[in-house]
Parts: C-alpha cells; structure tokens; sequence
C-alpha cells in the first residue's frame, strides 16, 4: 500500500518494490533514522510516535494524489511507523518513482517536508540523564530525526 | 452510548496529553452544543496545565480542521486538539 | 563497500545497510532502472553498460571525498552495474546518510549528478524494431535512465 | 610483452568501440613516442569511421585525462578514447 500508519517494522526493500513500474526510470527514497539526540532530559535512547489516525491517513492520501499531479509521480509511498523506537530505527519512509531523476528527487522532498509540515504525527523523546564529562564537556543537540 | 451523547470526546494528543497525562476527556454539554471558541475557553480555565498546548494547536473537529470557531460543538462529537506536528 | 562497479545485481537494501551509521537521522537513495525507451532502432529491451575500470574507480572515489566534504555525509553508496541490463533492472545506485535530510537529499542530487556528467560509464541500447500502429502513431522517445 | 614495448594499446569505448568494432588496438610508434594530437591525427586518417567519435572524445593517458595534446605518448602506454559519458 502507498500510504501506511503502523507499528511495525518499515522495510526499504519493500518501499523499492511498491516503486516497481513500467517507464518510471528514476527511484527516490528517503528514510529517517531516530538519532541519539541530547534533549533537555538528556541523552535520547528512543522516540514514541503517536498519530490520529483517520486525519492522518486522509492527509498522506492527498500527499500522495499531489506529488502525483505536481511532479509525475507514477508510484509514491508515505509509510510512518508509530509507537516506541529505538534509536537507529525506521520510523518513515517516503518514496517517488518517475520517469527522470529530477521529478523524482523534486517529488520525494516533498513528500517528505509535508508529511513533517501537515500530517498530525508526533514524537515524544525517551531520555535518560546524562553525567557530563569533567573533561571534554559534549555539546548539546536537541533535534530530533531528518 | 447513552452517556456520550451528551458529552463531547475531546482526543489529546503529544504535549496536551502529556500536560494532562491522559488522552481523552469527556466533556459535557448541552444538548444545543457549545461554540468551539468556549469549549477550548472552558478546556484552559479547567485545566490551566493545557493553556499552553491549547494556544499552539489546530483543532479538529469529527475529523475535518476546524477553520471556524464560532461552529457549534455538539453531544456525540469528537474534537481533537492537535499541538504542533512533528512526524518524520 | 562504498564504491563499486559490478556486474552482479544491485541491492538497495544493502545499500541502506551500508548507510546506517551513529547519528545518521535521514537517508536519501536514488536508484535508477533500465526503461523500455523508443530509440531509432525500436523499442528497447536491454542496455549494455560498459566502463573504463580503473579511472571509473578513481572518479567514483573522488565523488564521495566531495559529498563527505561538501554535505556532511557520514556514509555514501556509490555504486555501478556493468553488463547487460535488462528493462526493469536496476542499473545504479546512490545514496548518502546525513544527520538532516537536506543534506542528504543535496548529497544524493550531487552524487548522481556527478555520477551520470564526469564516471567512464556508457550504455549502448539494445533494440528491437517496433511496427508502427496504423491508428495510433507512438511519440518517439528516446531518452534514457533517470 | 616485446610485441607491446613498442606499441602502444589504443582502448576504444562506446560509440568508438562500435565505429571499429573492437575494443583494443595495438598501435605502432616509434622508440621517442609521439605527441597525443599527431596519434589522433594518424587514427583518424587510418580509420575514418572512427573520425567523429574521436572529435566528441576525451582522451585517457595511462589512467590519468590528458589535457595537454602535446604529451608524447611512449611505447607501452596505455591511450584510451572517452565518448561522452552515459552512466546512470
């Protein structure tokens, strides 16, 4: 299916077969990974991913009915995983097949910046506290994946 | 069901249900409904910990955004407060 | 390995394997695949990849230094099959892991990009005659992957 | 190897490849070499189907590009002929 909500595992390989079809020469993928962030609680070892659901789906339909319209897209996937992820999981998975490289490209960025922009998806930090160093003091990052 | 439809579901979701710690509430109203402005009113001065949440937030409302906060929320309807998103 | 020139199948998902790596939030992959183009000898059905081995190599090499340098990249795929492809097959793969998934989709751009103008790789197609329609003459098209 | 000492290995890809229908050539040249722009100039008139594809061409010296066309090319070397390149 090229829209999804689920929490289980996201399989690129999968994604790269949902974009099989005749003509569509040019295959963009893009897949974000939970980083070991440092938020304000301290080091990030996993994010929680929640959605409303029905909105959502609705929302990454017409995603999809758009990167086809706007860019060519003959096959489009919007997969986002949901509940706990450890750090260095899938947690999404957009991808656009076109005829050339460039509509390919052009369409999987927007896939990717409107699913973030519009589709009601959040991610709530798992942090454990971090003892800082006396010596080689980290620097603080707090964003979060992609 | 007898009990829902008199009430409103309201769905928190992210930074709402955490300054809550729970993802539903039911909200009573009146059978002709409330305007959604004095909903979310009413929700603040109830709850003052989902101040904050309430003024980041789109509302969604039986599914659709909300655009008008004059339209009447009624018994049986669900109204979701959606803080800012941040999938991906 | 991060740079290759095979003629066996490309996988994209041990493309992905090798892009995983600590901190590494968004992956951007293009693949390209062989599409059945109207040439002027017909309809084709396979392509020829050949390739100057050696400075291919070396370009190849020269191409992730710039994308690590360039964009950040903490991992990149370079890689090139060889041979004859089949329409439908996948001919190349790149991709680049980034921790923001701008650069990684600048990255990725770049790579192809750099790829298709400056590696000594060429394709020859493979066609076959196609018997004009009397009713419904086909567009020619001839362009090729990606 | 002796036959090779005094030659040098013309490597043809591509649309050069297809002109002449082979991918190697061993080319003749004497014990001081001689210049890149007088060997393309000896290919084209010994081989003029392999005229146009030598004009579209970049040239490959010993896996290294030749951008000075005045570089002697010795007995031994390798020179190879780069259509465009179609990769992807």
């Amino acid at each position: 299916m090229s829209v999804r909500l689920t929490d289980r595992t996201l399989s690129v390989a999968g994604a790269m077969r949902a974009l099989e079809g005749p003509g569509l020469g040019g295959v963009v993928v893009f897949a974000g990974r939970v980083r070991p962030d440092r938020g304000r609680a301290g080091r990030v070892f996993a994010l929680d991913y929640e959605t409303h659901r029905a909105p959502a789906l609705r929302r990454l339909a017409a995603i999809e009915r758009d990167a086809r319209a706007r860019f060519g897209a003959g096959r489009v996937v919007l997969w986002h995983r949901v509940g706990r992820l450890k750090v260095g999981e899938v947690s999404v998975v957009v991808g656009a097949a076109c005829a050339h490289r460039a509509a390919a490209f052009d369409a999987a960025r927007f896939l990717i910046d409107e699913l973030k922009a519009s589709v009601p998806i959040w991610k709530t930090e798992r942090a454990r506290p971090v003892r800082r160093p006396r010596r080689r003091p980290g620097r603080a990052r707090a964003r979060s994946t992609g | 069901m007898t009990r829902r439809r008199s009430r409103v579901v309201i769905l928190l979701f992210a930074s709402a249900r955490e300054a809550l710690g729970r993802r539903t509430l039911d909200w009573p109203v009146s059978p002709d409904g409330v305007r959604a402005d004095a909903l979310v009113r009413a929700l603040a001065r109830t709850y003052p910990r989902l101040g904050l949440a309430l003024r980041a937030s789109r509302f969604v409302h039986n599914g659709e955004y909300l655009h008008d906060l004059s339209t009447p929320i009624r018994p049986g309807d669900e109204f979701a407060v959606h803080p800012p998103y941040g999938g991906g």
